[in-house]
């Protein structure tokens, strides 16, 4: 039971990392699999920063009269990753755009089977 | 007095240039530029080729500060063998990028491919030196996202916009595990 | 948008505080939170705020194409050769302790500096992706 | 006690997010709950103490992504059609993968423990040493500027990259390729 306590904020997380890797996986709309990518990362910054959480602590901008301090690395980490995912998605959703016009559909599966034919 | 800057020069003299290569924009100053730079850092990871074989495992700290706290390039052997093949590949076929582009009439974008062609370039090298994690992963983000907008300047427009679109995808499922790991 | 006033008023309102609050992220960064890529970002969304409500038009009569390349590569030239001006002062890249005779003052000056280059290129980024989106057309 | 109560409130937003997520077809209505699933995400990030994190997640992921986003879709369509496969193999390996992710996690620190590998390992000594190094009170822009810049500058480029990318992509070039591609008539 102290175990449940003690880490029931990784498991929700854990879940929501797997709902955002299904939707990536499973949907074969362009858009939808992005936001579903953006899901994914979201939670994955989430599980990071749980790891830097010390309780009782604050946030690491130094103070005179304070001690406790959260763990600054995962911030700066997950602060660059942040940036690097908006880059990769807005690289993508030009792709998608792209796609668009030389298929004209961005459905996956509209666009194996004209490759398909073609 | 440069010497012992080599490891991170090779790194900086193409991501230096790319930027450049923006601000210059003309086609021949592009080609010019993106040239040198390619040669140069060929020259510089020839040199570290050397150093290694001469004296072993070389390490650099940037901004001087020691590992675990800061960020450390270290290259040995097999790192210098990497380094060496791909600067040596792209100082090769840098000459010749010049009349492929002329081939595929994209002359008023070609300044925007040596700049792309140079960060490839630039991320490759910068994931054969580092000695850190998360700096790998920020090089391989650098040299997967110029290799997309390369693939998706391809020739062939309609597979190559889907084509670099899949890799995009892969990644969504193979690099942020990986990050998630490391 | 011709016909939504209300929209039009606030945003002629908002416009000037939004740009005001990215300058105070950018330069107070060091003593709260904030920093170059949120200042970017908060400075690109006062102008896509703008030509969303007043047209794409009328945000690149202030911010021409040519001025927003040269703030995606200037601002990462920037960081790049205050690592290089280091190297030549002798000590390693990125070490920004000899820019000024105390190394503290030194380091505080590269940070500055660093953060701005990142606040520069963040912005022109942000905002060249939106404009190119919003003007891209089928042919 | 406080924390664990946001925490949990939070939490169940984003699942209840989520799986709207997964069962909404109308695209504009995905990206929206995609927006406002980063802004949960800021919000958490607020309760553990990183600051800079949700602020950077909110003006990036649910503000600019958002919009570009909305941007996309004006550009191509706004409803996804029905899925033609049954979504058994994927769902197989996301609750496999979930799995083992649980079973590793049993071993993990517990949430919130000073001691943990991770607090333990350089965090304290940014922690003293920072102000003394550089003079910056933030200390997460001291170590994304100082102590990792190297890490930062490889960040812009790699926003650089993205911005070229997308100038090369979607700007109104001439088109290349003297026979130009084929032209479809498919179109919507």
């Amino acid at each position: 039971m102290v175990d449940f306590f003690g880490l029931y904020n990784y498991w929700i997380v854990i879940v929501l990392a797997m709902a955002g890797m299904y939707i990536v996986i499973a949907r074969g709309n362009l858009i939808k699999k992005l936001v579903g990518l953006n899901v994914f990362q979201a939670s994955v910054f989430v599980l990071y920063i749980s790891f830097g959480k010390v309780s009782g602590g604050t946030a690491p901008i130094l103070l005179k009269g304070v001690v406790t301090y959260s763990n600054p690395l995962p911030h700066v980490l997950i602060l660059t990753a942040i940036v690097v995912g908006v880059a990769t998605t807005a690289l993508g959703l030009a792709l998608v755009v792209r796609i668009r016009r030389e298929y004209g559909t961005i459905e996956e599966d509209d666009i194996h089977s004209q490759d398909g034919h073609t | 007095m440069l010497r012992e800057h080599l490891p991170v020069l090779v790194i900086i003299i193409p991501l230096i240039a790319a930027p450049l290569c923006i601000l210059f924009r003309g086609r021949d100053q592009a080609f010019g530029i993106a040239l040198l730079a390619t040669w140069g850092s060929f020259a510089c990871s020839a040199v570290i080729a050397a150093k290694v074989m001469a004296s072993g495992t070389l390490s650099y700290e940037l901004g001087g500060w020691p590992p675990p706290i800061g960020i450390e390039l270290r290259i040995d052997a097999l790192n210098a063998l990497i380094l060496l093949i791909v600067s040596g590949i792209g100082s090769v076929v840098a000459p010749y990028a010049r009349n492929s582009l002329l081939l595929e009439y994209v002359e008023d974008r070609s300044y925007m491919f040596y700049c792309a062609f140079l960060l490839c370039l630039c991320g490759l090298m910068g994931v054969a030196v580092t000695g850190d994690a998360f700096n790998l992963f920020v090089f391989l983000e650098i040299s997967s996202l110029s290799s997309y907008v390369l693939i998706a300047l391809g020739f062939d427009r309609r597979a190559a916009s889907f084509a670099s679109c899949t890799p995009l995808s892969l990644r969504s499922t193979s690099i942020q595990p990986v990050n998630l790991f490391c | 948008m011709r016909e939504y006033l209300i929209l039009r008023v606030i945003t002629k309102l908002l416009f000037p505080f939004i740009l005001l609050f990215a300058l105070y992220v950018q330069f107070h960064g060091d003593f709260g939170p904030g920093g170059g890529f949120q200042a970017g970002v908060i400075f690109a969304a006062s102008f896509i705020l703008y030509s969303m409500v007043f047209g794409v038009r009328s945000a690149q009569h202030v911010l021409p194409v040519g001025i927003l390349r040269a703030g995606i590569a200037g601002g990462l030239l920037l960081y790049a050769l205050v690592g290089v001006v280091d190297l030549l002062l002798g000590a390693n890249y990125l070490d920004y302790s000899p820019m000024s005779a105390e190394a503290k003052v030194g380091q505080h000056l590269g940070i500055f500096l660093v953060e701005l280059g990142v606040g520069i290129t963040v912005a022109s980024v942000m905002m060249t992706m939106f404009f190119t989106f919003a003007t891209w057309r089928e042919d | 006690m406080m924390l664990e109560v946001i925490d949990i409130i939070i939490l169940t937003l984003m699942t209840v997010t989520v799986i709207g997520i997964v069962v909404m077809r109308n695209l504009l209505a995905v990206v929206m709950l995609g927006g406002i699933y980063s802004l949960l995400a800021a919000s958490i990030f607020v309760a553990l103490d990183a600051v800079d994190v949700a602020f950077t997640e909110a003006a990036v992921g649910a503000g600019i992504s958002t919009v570009l986003f909305i941007g996309t879709l004006a550009l191509t369509t706004r409803v996804e059609k029905r899925p033609k496969h049954k979504p058994l193999l994927p769902l197989c390996v996301c609750i496999i993968t979930g799995a083992v992710l649980i079973y590793g996690s049993l071993d993990m620190a517990r949430f919130g423990d000073p001691n943990s590998p991770a607090n333990r390992h350089v965090a304290a000594h940014y922690l003293e040493n920072t102000k003394k190094d550089t003079g910056v009170p933030n200390v997460v822009t001291a170590v994304l500027a100082s102590y990792r810049g190297y890490d930062t500058l490889g960040e812009v480029t790699v926003i650089f990259t993205a911005g070229i990318g997308v100038i090369l992509l979607l700007g109104n070039w001439r088109r290349g390729l003297k026979p130009p591609a084929p032209h479809h008539e498919d179109k919507a």
